[in-house]
């Protein structure tokens, strides 16, 4: 019988894992790959939540839904964001993205 | 030590090791199929939570589709300088101590909190799906944020697709 | 429950009694129940494939108007086995620069992703590997999986030509799998559970009788997942060189073809236990025998139809390909989606199933006849636009002569 | 629930396991005499041509992106697609007003020309 805890562990080593990725790499998409790390490790800390204290209660799978669609939609501008940043400039080094005239 | 319990430190092994290769690995699309093993782990971890619709899904929409948009964008953004040189800044070390310690605060927290270790009784899977469904679409459960959800994609998919798109 | 009516569950609580006398544990013997159950399951898939391939070169013989194999054996049945033969004993080059790890993990892959669907098709009413609640998404999430084993396959061999027909190919499937999973919330909708097993369960009235629209779209997507004759880009002639398996040797290069078999005659069992009832059947409630009869009688009729499309059918271009998609099947499906849903609930009342089923028919064949209406007006348009160009290329050559 | 997915975690070993095996059961069988000439990249006879890494169009970044915006949507409507039957007309006017304002997404990405595969 696994106790909640240890899913909270798990969840808050995947957390400072993607922070990480997401301070220290210097390519744009590998950044969003951490933001993607971090998503799950908040995907299982609710259903931990929901699973170990009221699987009667429906809030924390409809919260996991909605964290899915708003990744979805994060990534998927993010990527738009950054191809056409590639194409104008030719680089996809975070911070040699930095000037924002038209 | 149940196998239960073993099953799960070896998913949990698993998922971080490749967390780590995916933040740690210098060719881009590695660290892509590195992710796509973390979302597979966290998959199992779902399972093991019983919430075996949420397994499903993550498999669904994160490995086929958010993986494969990851693995395209790199693949578009080729750049065959970027492979050679260093993909960390330079001082990485101070984003490593600043996770470490989050990590570190995170599971002091996590063991002063002392949660009951007893685990409550679930009805089968399928009665939590049907109360999903129900719950997404009646006006005192969660119908506002069903519809904004759909708000929010068409936002993504137009704003996405203007950006991206190059008239040939 | 003797062993003539249901053979594999006989097998199963006999086995479950003599691992209960020698007194391992419940956990144990449902542990060793399953492995065992899992493996004759799978390897019985594997082995199945060299059926289908005679199967199918048979077919497509006859179809070309020609024998097909008939040297190896009375009509050519150990023809597949002497090619199996063959391909284990072909030498393996992995070109250099290769990515090793992913050049070999691919082929082993796209066939455990075929594979891992035969564990939740319902047989018969009491034999089928598990009865997963998601069953028809874990279907769908498994074919993403054969994706990505397509990717590996087209980058780890550090070929530039491997690496766009990979490419390609993965585009075809993605856009394919829209209209895919949209068809596929019809026999959710109307059957109330997700469980292949409750699908089968509920379909006192066929789903292909009450939804044939919902049955064709699936069957042109699932076709276009194959990458089977009209969608195959994967390793046609006219295209890329050989697609994504073109670096692969020996019984690599069989194992993706073993998964595309498997997956052909997969996607027909998946058919057949949505569309077309399953193991339903008079008497297949207390003789599972009978179910399992039934079962086959009615994939070998949807595996025929894959050959028989497999067979006849010109290949398409990649544009008019992704036009299909996009421009017609996934506006139609969500069409489809919008007006059973709403059929559906109207005629909820009643308690006649027939009756429900045939307003659901009705609706079906309205949307089957204005998309015909639509699709007719834009190629007559179409048609007129070519003409006038080519009226007008006739007079400006005209008028420079 | 929790021996169904046990079920699936042992015969997802068991599918990779096979075709594993019978891989290098054939790597014993084959032949193994590797040559530089062999071993060079298939390029229909003629030698590679420029670096391997070519270049994409945007093309199948807008394909994807189109697949994971109806991928997540049918994510939503499977959940309700099982709760239909104790469903009321009204749930199922919503579920359709989801359908149809990403099928305007869908009548966007046609009318600016972004399914063109050019």
């Amino acid at each position: 019988m696994i106790p909640l805890s240890w899913y909270l562990i798990v969840a808050a080593g995947l957390f400072s894992i993607g922070l990480f990725g997401v301070l220290a790499r210097k390519n744009a998409i590998a950044i969003f790959m951490g933001i993607e790390l971090m998503l799950n490790a908040v995907m299982i800390n609710l259903l931990a939540f929901w699973r170990y204290h009221n699987p009667g209660q429906i809030t924390g799978p409809v919260f996991v839904v909605i964290v899915f669609a708003a990744a979805a939609g994060e990534i998927a501008v993010g990527l738009a964001i950054v191809i056409s940043a590639y194409r104008r400039n030719a680089t996809v080094v975070a911070d040699e993205i930095n000037e924002l005239k038209g | 030590m149940t196998w239960m319990q073993i099953v799960f430190i070896v998913t949990a092994a698993v998922t971080l090791g490749s967390a780590v290769r995916v933040v740690s690995s210098g060719k881009m699309l590695h660290a892509a199929l590195w992710l796509v093993a973390a979302l597979f782990g966290v998959a199992i971890l779902f399972a093991m939570l019983e919430a075996g619709f949420f397994a499903v899904v993550q498999v669904l929409v994160y490995i086929g589709a958010i993986a494969i948009l990851v693995i395209f964008a790199v693949m578009l953004t080729r750049h065959v300088m970027e492979d050679t040189g260093p993909q960390v800044i330079q001082s990485w070390w101070l984003a490593a101590i600043l996770a470490a310690m989050v990590f570190a605060g995170l599971v002091v927290l996590i063991i002063s909190a002392g949660f009951k270790a007893q685990l409550p009784p679930i009805q089968d899977s399928q009665t939590m799906i049907v109360a999903l469904g129900q719950a997404l679409v009646m006006p005192d459960g969660y119908l506002l944020p069903f519809e904004v959800a759909s708000v929010m994609l068409l936002a993504a998919l137009v704003g996405s697709i203007y950006i991206a798109y190059q008239k040939r | 429950m003797t062993f003539i009516s249901d053979p594999i569950n006989f097998i199963a609580t006999w086995l479950r009694i003599m691992l209960a006398n020698v007194g391992a544990s419940p956990d144990l013997t449902a542990f060793i129940l399953s492995v065992v159950g899992g493996g004759i399951l799978a390897t019985g898939a594997m082995l199945w494939v060299t059926f289908l391939i005679w199967y199918e070169r048979k077919i497509i013989g006859r179809i070309q108007d020609r024998l097909g194999p008939n040297r190896v054996g009375p009509w050519g049945i150990f023809q597949s086995f002497a090619d199996m033969l063959k391909i284990f004993t072909k030498e393996y080059i992995t070109p250099n620069g290769a990515d090793r790890v992913l050049y070999n993990i691919a082929p082993v892959l796209s066939v455990a992703s075929v594979l891992l669907i035969w564990a939740i098709i319902p047989f018969t009413v009491t034999s089928y590997g598990v009865d997963l609640n998601v069953g028809v998404l874990f279907v769908v999430a498994v074919a993403g999986l054969g994706e990505l084993a397509i990717i590996m396959a087209g980058w780890s061999s550090n070929n530039k030509y491997a690496l766009l027909g990979a490419f390609r190919v993965v585009a075809q499937l993605i856009s394919y799998e829209v209209p895919m999973v949209l068809s596929l919330l019809v026999p959710v909708l109307l059957s109330g559970s997700m469980s292949l097993n409750a699908i089968v369960k509920a379909q006192n009235v066929w789903y292909i009788f009450t939804a044939p629209l919902a049955a064709l779209i699936f069957m042109i997507t699932s076709i276009a997942e194959v990458g089977r004759s009209p969608f195959d880009l994967v390793e046609s002639e006219s295209e890329i060189v050989g697609g994504f398996n073109i670096e692969y040797s020996g019984l690599k290069f069989g194992m993706f073809f073993v998964a595309e078999f498997l997956h052909a005659f997969t996607s027909a069992l998946i058919f057949t236990v949505l569309f077309l009832g399953g193991w339903r059947g008079p008497g297949a409630e207390q003789y599972p025998i009978l179910g399992f009869i039934y079962f086959s009688l009615k994939n070998v009729f949807s595996y025929f139809i894959f050959i028989l499309v497999r067979g006849s059918l010109p290949r398409f271009r990649i544009d008019q390909m992704m036009d299909l998609n996009w421009k017609v099947l996934t506006p139609v499906s969500l069409g489809l989606f919008a007006v059973v849903t709403i059929v559906a609930k109207l005629v909820q009342g009643n308690p006649n199933e027939l009756l429900r089923g045939l307003f659901l028919l009705i609706a079906n064949g309205v949307i089957l006849l204005t998309t015909s209406l639509v699709m007719g007006q834009f190629a007559a348009r179409r048609r007129r636009h070519l003409d006038e160009r080519a009226e007008g290329q006739k007079l400006r050559v005209r008028s420079q002569v | 629930m929790l021996n169904d997915w046990l079920y699936i975690g042992i015969f997802l070993a068991i599918s990779a396991f096979l075709p594993a095996a019978a891989i290098v059961i054939a790597g014993f069988l084959a032949p193994k005499k590797p040559n530089t000439i062999k071993n060079q990249i298939y390029e229909c006879g003629i030698e590679t041509v420029g670096e391997t890494w070519v270049q994409f169009k945007a093309q199948y970044y807008i394909f994807g992106l189109i697949f994971l915006i109806f991928d997540v949507e049918t994510v939503f409507l499977y959940p309700w697609a099982v709760a239909f039957n104790q469903m009321t007309l009204y749930g199922v006017l919503e579920a359709l007003l989801f359908v149809l304002i990403l099928a305007g997404g869908l009548v966007y990405a046609w009318r600016k020309g972004a399914l063109e595969w050019v």
